[in-house]
């Protein structure tokens, strides 16, 4: 290998980290505006080191001290990357009515966020990894509670003390996988290095292996969103300013879900697939059933959306659970489908909020009558969402379902779809509340911003890529296929 | 220090660990909530510092060390400040009376052992004996979250969470790597920042931080 | 030769029913007035009303279109096309080679020209009377098509010409009880399409009973004459129908000429007599409430339906 | 791509997209015209592909890179043939009509999205039929779910219904499509993604599978079609879509339905066992009756179509239903008849739904009513309207010289059949078939008859019918276009004998025994001919000879005022309106219909026995919706409201919830 291209691919190994790191700074001191432009050219740095680790072809590691990126690195650091890019891209627009301190610690805290995803996704070890989770629960914290009113104290509240809680579970499971790496002849630091641990497998001790991978799903899964473990995430999601809930909906769920595929090599590898399957297809239909059920009677839209991303995640732990290698990689498709479309939906939710100035589904009439583009941009959203053609939602579910059968759970489709009908009905109900019917009287709220054209041409782009992703992957297609053969190990 | 005796001290502390833990479902007072977490903070420095004795490695101890500051010093310092804050020092009406928790208690200590035996037949040592009992601590710290009213008994339920997965790392592996169990440690500190700073907010905008209140954001 | 042979038939035969069909009127008003004991008028009044009604100009109403003055030509045109190919002189060529679902489908276009005239009136009348027709065409027509089935899986195909010829060949298959229970059948249809009694009064003008007169009541001069010629035709294409269809003797099988006029001859007593038979009924039988007319109806359809049964059952 | 199907094919789909560009981005006054003619070209360009197909020239293509993790695989056989010529003669109509129904304001029909939309309805129903694999069936289908969709959804800012409607409809179509994704899934993950794959595999398929499959894929289909079960959605989105959306829709959209269930059952799933096909006919049966009451007393005008819909595929299901039976039954030759007749009975409806849509459109956009109680006297207003309205209305009546008579009478041939039944399900199953055709071709006359006497003749019963004016040229000549083909299919009916031989051999049926004499419509098997070209000679020259002979011989006619028992002139007010026309039939067919009446009397206020003023309202509901689909509705807002008590912000709840799950998994370990 030529110095050249080792040097590159070193370079976009640490800039993940350093770029959004090197954007929080900047924050602490520039004025806002300017901060806010180093943030979006941070998430384009992950973007563009995700597309060049991509590039290069064998699925070889660079192990540069703790950092480590393969295939399925590659592909979790562009979703985090293009939801980033959306995400910061739109936050100028919601900080607009805000104090200076408040938009500083915004901007600061928004890019530690990304820091800690790119950390998460980049690291070898597993205790690394769990880090990096934990801090990311940290740091969205004081995102969640930055309104600083009554509710969203009280989902900062929830949301800390339920994910440590959860997290504190995930520490367990690691700490269980660490003490069965020292009894089979693992020592240090190194003990708990995914590489390592994949190696070493055959020697690990299976019971000791079977309560890891049970905690780890569980404390893993609560940071996924996946049910029972789920009753922070409407909350957080509705309370959090629309960038920050578009990045954690987005990305954040699947990068804690990144972090149970790490581990579903390792259990698949000692245990074989059976204890996982049974795990994930509880965790998934759970989910869905949550999801669909209390989006019957939902009254708030973000809330609406969080349930749709515990539904989505429910899919995507679907896909996982299958583990025949065109389910993983359904499942990887699904993850960046669902972040751009979500991310797009929350901020299209964002503006609505700024527009109506409420949250409830009752109070929004006529939207497409009065606000054309900032409708069209949430009801086509929304489309996507339902697993609607042309987007990539509609590929990657289909894949699932054809990976459910051929993997003998027919059944388990049959009731997923069922609930994935139930959700797809409530949600069209009450998106055609808020978008149909003749504009209202003109509202008394003087000072109702519209969006501005700018904005929505972000979300407008975050959308075509969407579309796009579901008819044609092109150069994505090798980057999907080997990401899962590394989960779903072998050819199959 | 006979190995012996280091055995028997090792299995005292763990022992006291236990019993703080039980204690604290027990005990309605804040306050001695409190002590009884420091003294917990203490036997779990008691854990690190013999086990790292045994090992002879004294990049262990200095961890040791750290944690037990950490976790018997700085951290009831700040439930007291927060305690202090508020007026009413008794918890009111916990969720399940005192002699049902205790009854839960020794349920989950069972399960907690019987979910523990690959963790005891992994090494033959008299630590991984006493594994079992950290996982008990968190199932307690699960249990006294999940029944209590008051937001520091929140809190206390998640340290005791904490100190029960700390033993457990020490008991099972003598002591995590280095790097990782700084990482856990800074995360520990912060959550309790941030709870820390989490309740004094919601001391501005609820008054009394008896967590019914928090009822608003529900669908 | 014989094509052309064919088609002269077929008109002669509609020519033939076009002049009987007034006489047919006229047995059936003379038979029914001589047995309710009062003198009736001439056979041959239908044929003087129809002469002078031809010469009177004829009127319509302010508001109506099209459909008005469209309906009578277009009723007539139906009659006539079915009394020039369905078998009732010959089953040989044109004259025998009608198809009974078209034959029901003919007369239902019809019916069907006559209630939009009834609507295009404006007038209450008009409406009542349309209405009331196309409710009782609606349940006739099930049991019109359940009798054709019942006949044609006898013989294996719906062409008229082919039933009454099998009939015609072995007698004794028409007195089977499916043919039997089809004619009874098909005896209650005619008179719910020739507006008879049960059904209907065709000599009221009272509004409540009325369906029929109801929605020709607009018309005057050559158009209702056109109208009336073109019901009594009706009544004499499924008179004859009737006939040949469960007594097919005398019917000319070949194009010979001395058989046709034969054939004619048979044609005409059989529906003279058919008409006196039906006038006497109609003495013995009082006019049905409209509401009542379904359930006559639903008769009729269960008798079609076990004439199609027991064809398969005895066949 | 020198085969004809292909570059046909193609250039129709490449017209749909450029519509759909300029749909987006042209200026309102010149939207629709160009839309329109785009639309035409690809409608003519599916006819064509059609047509070749027809004639023998399949094709097939293979995109494996489109459709991530799946590709797309299209074909076109004799099947699909037929389906993209009826597809794409309604879109070229469709077309002509939107040119001038669109209007110049860029509002509602001729809004941005509505015209970014219609293109891509009518490219993606093009390619349902051409799709050849699994996955790329299941993308078109949707595709036209959503394209649809959003098109129903064009008059939202008018009629507050459209809001219901499209929920309605946007739930019932993709329950329809996860049962049809589930079946065909599970087929394929037996017997392979490609369709020649699942034909050669089949055979070997288990029949409780193949059972299963085609269960839930007659429930997707059924439900795409219209089906009575499944049909709550189809008169809600006809009546609130606009007109040209609706006859796209009624005459194509709900053929698809049919063309699925032909494809898996006959096609993929090879013929399978006769209670398959006893449960379409049954369907069938059920739709056709309980369709037509319902059409026979509902006085909105599209909703009365929308239901006529459901009944001419009640029809259409029967004859593919009989079909099945006497090919599983072991009797070719009637089987053959049977789908013939249902195939030429769904081209022959889509030529008559398509017109009498479109006229509904053109009455609607004249006077912005579709009630035909408020209706009347468009006959003189809208002459050309009302003329070729009444055209369709005589075909849809299956009334002799119409096209509709010509595919009944070949229904009613195939059933009539004698001596071919064996089994004894056959031979009850027949004759019950004829009199429920019977009786709905009956209501079917009454219902039609009302719709044009009640909604054209006579005076108009409101301002706005009395302020009608007659629709735009290219709005008429659409009309005149749809009125054409029915005239061809209803006078040479043997023109589509050799394409249905067609398409019989790529269902591996024996071909119909129909002789292709132009002249007449004759078959061979049983004797029984019918020349509907001599019938219709024979009518207009007698009715024009008699016309003519009246008023060259007779004196001049005479306008009279009508009769008015002497009191003073007639008011509109006493003309029979649609509700009064169906009163007798909706008496008849009162337990079915079940229809809701409420009288209230307000008395005045000093004594009890002077009336002040009396309300009597009705309405007909639709019972299987009452008694199927609200209980389930009902159940799930339910269960909406006893699932929000799972998330009832106490922190303990959702700590508890944790707790249960750490224990479970704890447990999980213990445990082997």
């Amino acid at each position: 290998m030529t110095p050249t291209f080792e040097t590159a691919t070193t370079l976009a190994l640490y800039t993940p980290a350093a770029a959004p790191f090197l954007a929080s700074l900047i924050a602490l001191i520039l004025p806002w505006r300017a901060a806010a432009i180093a943030g979006i050219l941070a998430a384009t740095a992950i973007l563009a080191s995700g597309i060049t680790l991509a590039a290069d072809t064998q699925p070889s590691t660079y192990a540069a001290g703790l950092l480590r990126a393969d295939a399925l690195t590659a592909w979790m650091l562009i979703a985090i990357g293009a939801v980033a890019a959306i995400a910061c891209s739109a936050a100028p627009a919601h900080l607009r009515t805000e104090s200076t301190a408040e938009r500083r610690r915004y901007l600061v805290l928004a890019q530690l966020f990304l820091t800690c995803m790119s950390l998460a996704v980049l690291a070898d070890n597993l205790g690394l990894l769990w880090v990096a989770v934990e801090a990311t629960t940290i740091v969205t914290a004081f995102l969640v509670g930055h309104r600083r009113t009554r509710a969203s104290v009280e989902a900062a509240w929830k949301y800390v003390v339920l994910c440590s809680v959860g997290i504190a579970i995930a520490f367990l499971g690691t700490v269980c996988v660490y003490a069965a790496s020292i009894a089979a002849g693992g020592h240090g630091i190194t003990a708990l290095d995914w590489t390592h641990l994949n190696a070493s497998a055959s020697t690990l001790d299976p019971g000791l292996m079977r309560l890891a991978t049970g905690l780890v799903l569980l404390g893993f899964g609560t940071k996924a969103g996946l049910a029972p473990m789920h009753s922070w995430l409407p909350d957080a999601h509705s309370q959090a300013p629309a960038p920050v809930s578009a990045l954690m909906s987005g990305v954040l769920l699947s990068v804690a879900f990144y972090a149970i595929l790490r581990y579903k090599t390792i259990t698949d590898a000692v245990l074989g697939p059976t204890y996982t399957r049974t795990l994930l297809l509880i965790a998934a239909l759970a989910s869905l059933a949550v999801a669909a059920t209390l989006l019957i009677a939902q009254r708030n839209y973000k809330r609406l959306l969080a349930y749709s991303s515990i539904e989505h995640m429910g899919l995507i732990a679907l896909g996982t659970a299958f583990g025949v290698k065109i389910a993983i990689a359904a499942a990887l498709l699904h993850i960046l489908g669902h972040g751009l479309t979500k991310a797009v939906a929350f901020c299209a939710a964002g503006h609505i909020m700024q527009t109506t100035g409420s949250p409830d589904i009752d109070n929004v009439h006529g939207l497409a009558a009065r606000q054309p583009a900032l409708a069209a941009t949430f009801g086509i959203s929304l489309i996507s969402l339902l697993g609607l053609p042309p987007f990539s939602l509609f590929a990657s579910e289909l894949a699932i379902a054809r990976a459910g059968f051929d993997a003998g759970h027919g059944w388990a489709v049959a009731i997923a779809f069922t609930l994935i009908l139930v959700a797809f009905a409530a949600i069209a109900r009450h998106a055609t509340a808020m978008l149909l019917g003749p504009p209202p009287p003109p509202s008394p709220r003087p000072n109702s911003p519209s969006p501005r054209p700018a904005g929505l041409t972000i979300l407008a782009v975050g959308l075509a890529a969407a579309a796009a992703l579901g008819v044609y992957l092109g150069p994505l297609e090798q980057l999907l296929d080997a990401a899962a053969t590394i989960v779903a190990g072998g050819p199959r | 220090m006979s190995d012996g005796l280091s055995a028997q001290l090792l299995n005292l502390c763990c022992g006291l660990f236990l019993l703080t833990a039980v204690g604290v479902l027990w005990r309605r007072q804040v306050s001695s909530l409190i002590t009884l977490l420091t003294v917990q903070g203490l036997m779990l420095t008691g854990i690190a510092t013999l086990l790292a004795a045994q090992h002879r490695n004294a990049e262990a101890v200095g961890i040791a060390i750290g944690i037990g500051a950490l976790k018997a010093a700085i951290i009831p310092w700040m439930l007291r400040r927060v305690h202090n804050q508020v007026p009413d020092a008794r918890e009111t009406r916990p969720l399940v009376n005192v002699s049902a928790s205790l009854l839960a208690a020794a349920g989950l200590t069972l399960l907690a052992y019987a979910a523990a035996r690959p963790l005891v037949a992994l090494a033959p040592s008299a630590s991984a004996h006493a594994t079992p009992v950290g996982i008990a601590v968190v199932l307690l710290g699960f249990f006294l979250a999940a029944t209590r009213q008051r937001a520091i008994s929140q809190i206390i339920g998640v340290l005791l969470i904490d100190n029960g997965i700390a033993a457990v790392a020490f008991l099972a592996t003598g002591g995590v790597p280095l790097i990782v169990e700084l990482g856990v440690s800074a995360d520990l500190a912060l959550a309790v920042l941030v709870l820390q700073i989490l309740t004094s907010r919601l001391h501005e905008t609820f008054g009394p931080t008896d967590l019914d209140e928090l009822r608003e954001l529900h669908d | 030769m014989t094509e052309l042979m064919a088609w002269l038939i077929a008109a002669a035969q509609a020519l033939l029913l076009a002049l009987l069909a007034p006489v047919v009127m006229g047995v059936t008003k003379t038979v029914r007035a001589r047995l309710e004991g009062r003198a009736s008028g001439r056979v041959g009044q239908p044929w003087r009303d129809l002469r002078k009604l031809l010469r009177k100009p004829p009127t319509s109403p302010t508001d109506s279109g099209i459909f008005f003055t469209a309906a009578p030509p277009m009723l007539m045109a139906t009659s006539l096309i079915v009394a020039a190919t369905a078998p009732f002189i010959t089953t040989v060529g044109v004259a025998g080679s009608a198809d009974l679902i078209v034959v029901v489908g003919v007369l239902l276009l019809g019916t069907v020209a006559l209630t939009l005239a009834g609507l295009d009136t404006g007038t209450a009348f008009g409406g009542m009377g349309s209405s009331r027709e196309m409710t009782i065409a609606a349940l006739v027509e099930p049991t019109l098509l359940l009798s054709v089935f019942a006949l044609s899986a006898r013989v294996g195909s719906t062409n008229l010409g082919a039933i009454v010829n099998a009939g015609n060949a072995d007698p004794e298959a028409v007195f089977t009880p499916a043919s039997l229970l089809a004619f009874a059948a098909l005896a209650i249809a005619t008179l719910a399409e020739t507006a008879r009694i049960p059904v209907d009064n065709p000599s009221t003008h009272l509004e409540l009973t009325m369906v029929h007169e109801a929605m020709i009541l607009e018309y005057s001069g050559r158009d209702l004459a056109l109208i009336e010629w073109a019901s009594a035709m009706r009544l004499t294409i499924l008179l004859g129908l009737l006939a040949n269809l469960f007594a097919p003797w005398g019917i000319a099988t070949t194009i010979s000429l001395a058989w046709v006029v034969a054939g004619a001859g048979f044609f005409i007593v059989k529906v003279l007599g058919l008409a006196a038979v039906l006038a006497a009924g109609e003495v013995f039988v009082a006019k049905l409430r409209l509401f009542r007319v379904p359930e006559l109806l639903a008769g009729s359809f269960a008798l079609a339906l076990l004439a199609v049964l027991a064809s398969y059952v005895l066949a | 791509m020198t085969d004809p199907t292909a570059t046909a094919l193609v250039t129709a789909l490449v017209s749909a997209a450029s519509g759909a560009t300029a749909g987006l981005s042209l200026p309102a006054s010149w939207r629709a015209r160009v839309v329109g003619t785009l639309l035409f070209l690809s409608g003519v360009a599916g006819l064509l592909a059609g047509l070749a197909a027809l004639s023998g020239h399949d094709w097939q293509t293979d995109l494996p890179d489109l459709l991530p993790l799946a590709g797309i695989k299209l074909a076109v056989d004799g099947l699909s043939g037929w389906f993209l010529l009826l597809i794409g003669a309604v879109t070229a109509t469709v077309g002509v009509y939107t040119i001038g129904y669109a209007g110049r304001d860029g509002h509602g029909p001729g809004s941005r999205t509505a015209m970014f939309t219609l293109p891509l309805f009518t490219a993606s129903m093009l390619l349902v039929p051409a799709a050849a694999s699994v996955p790329t069936f299941l993308l078109c289908w949707e595709l036209m779910a959503v394209t649809s969709l959003l098109l129903v959804m064009t008059e939202h800012r008018r009629h507050e219904q459209v809001r219901p409607a499209s929920v309605w409809y946007a739930a019932m179509t993709q329950a329809g499509f996860v049962t049809v994704l589930i079946g065909l899934v599970w087929l394929a993950s037996i017997a392979g993604l490609d369709f020649t794959a699942i034909r050669t595999t089949t055979p070997g398929v288990s029949p409780a599978v193949k059972g299963g499959v085609f269960l839930l894929c007659l429930f997707g289909f059924a439900s795409k079609a219209g089906a009575v079960p499944l049909h709550p959605w189809l008169p809600r989105a006809h009546a609130e879509a606009p007109s040209h959306v609706s006859a796209l829709m009624s005459a194509a959209m709900v053929k698809l339905g049919v063309y699925g269930l032909l494809r898996v059952g006959f096609d993929l799933l090879g013929g399978g066992t006769g209670w398959w096909w006893l449960t379409v006919a049954a369907l069938g049966a059920l739709s056709a009756l309980y369709g037509i009451v319902q059409a026979v007393v509902a006085t909105d005008l599209k909703r009365l179509l929308a239901f006529s819909t459901s009944e001419n595929i009640g029809l259409v299901l029967l004859g593919v239903g009989f079909a099945g039976m006497f090919a599983s039954s072991g009797q070719p030759a009637v089987a053959a008849l049977a789908l013939a007749a249902a195939l030429l009975h769904t081209i022959n409806h889509a030529g008559f739904k398509t017109l009498l849509f479109l006229g509904a459109g053109s009455v609607v956009n004249a006077t912005g009513t579709r009630d035909l109680d408020q209706l009347g006297g468009l006959s003189k207003r809208m002459a050309a309207t009302t003329a070729l309205f009444a055209a369709g209305a005589l075909a849809a009546a299956a009334l002799p010289p119409g096209n509709g008579f010509v595919s009944e009478w070949l229904l009613l041939q195939s059933l009539l059949h004698p001596g071919g039944h064996t089994g004894t399900v056959l031979a009850l199953g027949a004759p019950v078939a004829v009199a429920i055709i019977a009786l709905t071709a009956g209501v079917g006359v009454a219902t039609y008859v009302k719709a044009v006497g009640t909604g054209f003749l006579a005076r108009p019963r409101s301002s706005a019918a009395a302020g009608a004016h007659e629709s735009p040229l290219s709005m008429i000549a659409a009309m005149a276009m749809a009125a054409l083909a029915c005239a061809a299919l209803a006078i040479v009916p043997a023109l589509s004998v050799p394409a249905i031989t067609q398409v019989a051999a790529s269902l591996r049926l024996q071909a119909p025994p129909m002789g292709t004499n132009l002249v007449s419509l004759h078959l061979t098997g049983i004797t029984a001919t019918f020349w509907p070209l001599w019938l219709t000679v024979g009518l207009v020259v007698a009715v024009g000879a008699l016309a003519v002979a009246g008023r060259t011989v007779g004196k001049a006619r005479r306008r009279a005022i009508a009769w008015d028992c002497g009191d003073g002139p007639l008011t509109a007010r006493m003309e029979y309106t649609a509700t009064s026309y169906a009163e007798p039939l909706q008496r008849i067919f009162d337990d079915t219909l079940a229809p809701e009446r409420d009288l209230d009397v307000t008395h005045e206020e000093e004594s009890a026995y002077h009336i002040d003023a009396i309300r009597y309202r009705q309405r007909i509901p639709d019972r299987i919706e009452n008694r199927l689909y609200r209980p389930l509705i009902v159940a799930i807002a339910r269960l909406g409201e006893a699932a929000r008590r799972l998330a009832p912000g106490v922190m303990h709840r959702y700590l508890a919830y944790m707790l249960t799950a750490l224990i479970v998994v704890l447990v999980a370990g213990v445990i082997r």
